[in-house]
């Protein structure tokens, strides 16, 4: 029978522990402190409000901390260890809303170790696992953040290529020096890694909804890049790095989530109406305990995504999909109580419900919303569900 | 945004085809600066003498005052008249009227329990928006739970009073000249309250702007040190005050600062469904997507019935088994859509959602983020939807209170 | 600007005063009155336990009241009413979740009054009007309601028709006189009033989920009808009936939603817990509102749907989706809370929450339910805002 | 449905294809009658027998009990192959485990407070359903709010007691032996509610059915007149009735009756998927709309998360936030996920959702209305999602209580 066949579940393709040791609790424990220390909300605040948004020092002490290199091997200086080990820390940094380039840095990190050769390899990850070089991931061009709608372009030219093109939404590239990109290249697709830097490159920021994300757009003219700019897998690349990428994300968002429904259960018990804490209204505790329900589902599947990407390879997609809509949804969903609850305090200012609230909404429009990570997940519904859908449907 | 009614009567048409005239010839040309998106967001000079100046001249065209009599300045009631001119501003999307606060509250309670010389000495430049209003009902520990406010009114000794205390979200107050005010006048929870007309341009009041989480101005924080009150600045009788003000709360009229009931969130769901036939997701067109068309749909049918509502609640044997369940539902209603409807035009954004008011590439100059935060002043300003839920249970559904 | 194209409002199109009267006052009073006397809760639950589930003498007094010919012109022995006073007359019999073939004999009739000739309509109308003749309306092949599905034919024979195929979900077959459906005939399609009684029909009672509302399947084995059966006009007909059929539809089930919150509300003022009434609870009262909220949505939409067919029949198709969708979510919404408000007690057959979700659910899936309607709305959404579709999508 | 992962322990994986063999060998065939769909709707003699001799024999092929020590009858403690069994029957879509409330609640809340003499002499005929559990906590009028209730226990003056009240929603009460039974033994609201085993084959106790909102029977009303108890009836202390109740409901396991959790959830949503593929809608396959699909897959990743969720909570280390919100949260997440799904079925099934149990062409033999109509007692009974909530805001979210 059909229904059999798609219902392996995912938690059976974890293992038991989920992969946890003591260790991790050390580094959630340390990232929590770390940041509640260095980077608490009025930091946050004071970074928003700048013009850069970034905070050089703090991004060395987090780099000391060995951050930027904990999924990056060893032989390159990285800590070597396993993607549940950095979902744990961008859980910690989304809760804090940390404003810097960890998410981008780690994932065009990612990239090179996955597709560069071992030159380019033992040239680029050392900088970037000590936190020395910071990179970032372009995907978005026009509207679109899919592989088809990349229209840069990279024409070969004598010792390398001239880059033609633009890329939009590019997060931090402000302050990245290392761009990792697909181009169009002899007809097909490739990543290259493009040092921010030169003439025949123009970065604009954006004016960006999440001013703890700053973004920019980063236009080729002709720029040129030496031969080894190009990494050595192609297009497949791209597909191999939209589960870390979403899964990564999904942490990030997860965390903020959680920070936001914390920010709202402390206000409810103490802010006073009607002689009590309005948080013993029903019509504050019940919304506050479905955000609570769709926080603790999204921790769960961003975990589970991690873990499917150290322990089950070929679940990891599926899993980090479903972790980016469970994420979106819980933050969204928490950020909305969080505005709503404070009543006219969490409409102003001062409140820090906004501040989530603006990731969430940016976070989402990242890297395929819950929608369209749901309609790929349909798909995988049908076929799972042996339906064979007539052609053209 | 109502096209003319081919059955519509002759001296109604006629009156439609010169108000669409007048407002084709005569509405301003769009600014240099943003403009706020509605009164809420009031915040610079220039947005505010844009927006006095087209309330003027609106009103000196005849078109403002429908529901208020001619010896107060008024055009006489006309609910009929009143909503082509609604109809006719939404369709030009003509800027909104500033005094909106003064039209839609403070107007209608003066005109309920105000004494002769109020009513004729201060709604004729409150339609005009020659003397602006602002509201000082809510305090930093008084939301919700409005009545347990504590700033006092006290005697003068001289007839009149004098007012301490701190006022919240008083939108508009930095360019008010009358602030309707609630404020203690005895110990008693409800009746030690009086409502007051209080004129803003005086001593002992600091007005402080507060910033929204769009980054934009336009609401305030208001600080009494002792300002003083005439004694004709009293509305009502003493101790009436939280009767008043519930009938200023309650001031959900057919006609809402010249804007038509569903007319209004039909025009915002179409203006969503207009981006969704032009945004484009991955690569595709956003109405393409058959989720995102089925939750438009949704919005639609609901601002629909809004517009069926506003007809039925005029007909009493419609509505003979609760009749004030439409009234009081509406501001949940129309807050809740407008706010869904926002935020799933920053859906049909995609990618593009990330860009906010002030890029070049925003999509339609980041209104719509814009607008999705934004709409949270309405779900929380003039009761939040919590407490609208509470009132229309007890009081339409007959449910006890919830102490 | 094409926004301004699609949105003429629904209202817009209505007369203001929405064409009530002092009459429809009379009339839904006499409705409210007639019913709570003669159809209380406990005579619906007596004929939702009886075999055959309908009270005969119950109906000839409502034929007496006119109801069964409200809407058939005065010619005919109807009442000449309009569409709203059908409606509210429906919306009553919803409210008292009436168990007999109002609704199913009234869209009969207005079938055999649209479509049929003078001389059948003068034939047929006037028993209709005065209640001695039941019709009903079988719209349903296979699982299919819509017109395409059609494979029950009438072949020509000497003085009239053989009929062959099988209708199902047919209300009420078991005490109607006559059926109005369509058929394939000629390679078009023709509606056709048969005469439920003869060799060559087979009624099979169906197990309806709703015990107020009986089905049958209705099997045509060579059944023979004179030439006249068929009516008219042709597959037209079938898509002039269908406004009036989801108008009165949402009618009735706009009432059914009315009374199945009011059930709540006064088990909810009634029933203590914790020292108080358990509406005195926002966990209580908050879903309450909201159900409220979603009823008077459907009464509007319910009788705009009405008013339309009457004044502003270009509107009337697009109203009577809207109403049938919104309806629907009320009437299944209310029934939700009703049972689960209810607690322990919702969940028995002695509280009559059931009684209205069994109705809600049988009702939803009558003649297309809202996700059914929904689409079509978008299609006619997308043309609305200027959007011309790919071909093919 | 999970199948055997490559990477299982050689001994987990040699007990899973024994437990498989068995279970393809000994499930017993479909009856000639409608089994009910969970163990809240057993009505029928013949159900009862059929369900009952399954559990026995599943006990006697040493199947059931992962969770109870071997000196009662159990298999000693062993999640591994509890988990391993639950997949297997999932997978086998074999019949449940008809002493669920035996297996879920009251053994363990007896091996939790009972006696070494308890322990020995009620655990093994539970496990082997040779002695059936039912539970009478709530009243008539004592539902969310319990500990009003008023059922009373006196002394009898020789060490036992005497048991007069009414007792509702008691679930196979009519076949069972044994009853969990909260009484009052003094006045206090909490501290005056005592734990009794009351043994339900005695004088004094009448059983009455009570018919569900599906027609079906299976639970009843329990009227004590003065029935008697031996005093070991007493579970824990006199007046700690009320603590042992909530260990009882709180016996949210990880192994539910045999079944694990998030297997069942991700089953039946897998189960409403292959109907999605093989229903028809308007003439066309009800999984081709993308509506529905995406309903779906938002029920999907639902199920999917559970069974994470069941994994993480056993890690200290993920849930340290909140170490509570995971087990508590479980009753609530699983009933209203059952409750949706069951809901989208009947959607999915268009025009043929009509059709009831009973009719020869109803779909799946009516078993997705009848099963959307049952997932009402889960949401309700053992706690409505209401209380649920409650708990949950207080004990996880800190909330002050909602007096």
């Amino acid at each position: 029978m059909s229904a059999t066949t798609g219902s392996m579940s995912l938690a059976s393709h974890l293992p038991d522990g989920l992969g946890h040791t003591g260790d991790h609790d050390l580094l959630r424990g340390t990232a929590r402190r770390f940041l509640s220390e260095r980077c608490p909300a009025r930091e946050v605040r004071r970074l928003a409000g700048d013009p850069i948004g970034f905070d050089r020092a703090l991004w060395r002490e987090l780099a000391e901390l060995g951050w930027t290199g904990l999924h990056l091997p060893e032989r390159v200086g990285g800590a070597g260890l396993d993607h549940l080990s950095m979902a744990l820390v961008l859980e910690e940094s989304g809760r804090a809303l940390y404003p810097g380039p960890l998410l981008a840095s780690a994932l065009g990190a990612l990239a090179i170790a996955r597709a560069a050769s071992g030159g380019q390899a033992g040239r680029l990850l050392p900088d970037l696992a000590a936190g020395r070089v910071i990179a970032t991931l372009a995907l978005v061009e026009g509207s679109s953040w899919e592989l088809d709608a990349v229209e840069a372009a990279a024409r070969p030219v004598e010792d390398g290529y001239e880059l033609h093109g633009e890329k939009a939404h590019v997060p931090w590239a402000q302050v990245a020096d290392l761009l990792v990109a697909p181009f169009r290249w002899e007809g097909g697709l490739s990543m290259f890694a493009v040092p921010l830097a030169g003439p025949g490159i123009e970065i604009e920021p954006e004016v960006s909804l999440d001013s703890t994300r700053r973004l920019a757009r980063v236009r080729f003219t002709g720029a040129h890049v030496a031969a080894d700019a190009r990494l050595l897998a192609g297009g497949a690349v791209l597909g191999d790095l939209l589960a870390p990428a979403l899964a990564y994300l999904a942490a990030e968002m997860a965390g903020a989530a959680g920070a936001a429904l914390d920010l709202t259960c402390a206000y409810a018990r103490e802010r006073v109406q009607f002689d009590r804490p309005i948080g013993a209204f029903q019509a504050v505790k019940h919304p506050l305990v479905d955000v609570l329900i769709a926080v603790e589902r999204a921790r769960s599947l961003a975990l589970a995504a991690a873990v499917a990407l150290d322990h089950a390879p070929d679940q990891a997609l599926r899993a980090a999909r479903m972790a980016k809509v469970a994420a979106e949804g819980a933050l969204l969903f928490a950020c909305d109580r969080a505005v709503q609850l404070h009543g006219g305090f969490g409409f102003t200012w001062d409140c820090d419900a906004h501040l989530y609230y603006k990731r969430a909404l940016a976070s989402a429009a990242t890297w395929g919303d819950a929608l369209h990570h749901r309609r790929v997940l349909a798909a995988d519904l049908r076929r799972l569900a042996g339906y064979a859908p007539r052609s053209g449907s | 945004m109502t096209n003319p009614d081919p059955r519509e009567l002759p001296e109604l048409a006629e009156f439609r085809r010169d108000t669409r005239a007048w407002i084709a010839e005569h509405r301003p040309a769009a600014p240099s600066f943003v403009l706020p998106q509605s009164f809420l967001e009031v915040e610079t000079r220039e947005q505010f003498d844009y927006l006095r100046a087209w309330q003027g001249a609106l009103y000196r065209a005849g078109l403002v005052g429908f529901d208020v009599p001619r010896e107060y300045g008024g055009q006489g009631v006309s609910p009929e008249r009143a909503a082509v001119v609604s109809q006719e501003l939404t369709r030009a999307r003509a800027p909104f009227l500033v005094n909106l606060l003064g039209l839609r509250w403070a107007g209608p309670t003066i005109l309920a329990y105000g004494t002769e010389e109020q009513k004729r000495r201060l709604i004729p430049p409150l339609l005009a928006a020659d003397e602006i209003w602002c509201q000082g009902f809510s305090e930093p520990g008084s939301g919700s739970d409005l009545a347990s406010l504590t700033t006092r009114a006290e005697p003068d000794g001289a007839g009149g009073w004098r007012v301490t205390g701190h006022k919240v979200w008083t939108t508009m107050a930095h360019v008010a000249d009358w602030m309707i005010l609630l404020a203690r006048t005895g110990p008693a929870k409800y009746d030690g309250l009086s409502y007051f007309l209080f004129p803003m341009k005086t001593d002992g009041v600091r007005v402080e702007p507060l910033v929204k989480m769009t980054g934009e101005g336009g609401f305030n924080q208001v600080i009494f040190d002792g300002a003083p009150m005439p004694r004709e600045s009293l509305l009502g009788q003493e101790g009436q005050g939280w009767r008043v003000a519930m009938t200023t709360l309650a001031f959900e009229r057919g006609v809402e600062g010249g804007r038509e009931r569903g007319a209004e969130d039909l025009a915002l769901v179409w203006r969503v469904a207009d981006l969704a036939a032009r945004a484009r997701r991955d690569g595709a067109p956003a109405i393409d997507d058959p989720v995102l068309a089925d939750q438009l749909v949704s919005l639609w049918i609901e601002a629909e019935a809004i517009g069926v509502s506003a007809l039925r609640m005029r007909v009493p044997g419609l509505v003979a088994d609760r009749p004030l369940a439409l009234p009081l539902m509406h501001k949940l209603v129309f807050t809740e859509l407008a706010q869904r409807a926002t935020r799933l035009a920053c859906q049909l954004l995609g990618t593009e959602a990330v860009l906010w008011m002030g890029d070049a590439r925003a999509p339609d100059d980041g209104d719509w983020p814009r607008a999705f935060l934004n709409s949270y002043g309405f779900t929380i300003g003039g009761g939040t939807s919590e407490v609208q839920r509470n009132i229309l249970g007890e009081r339409v559904l007959g449910l006890p209170k919830s102490k």
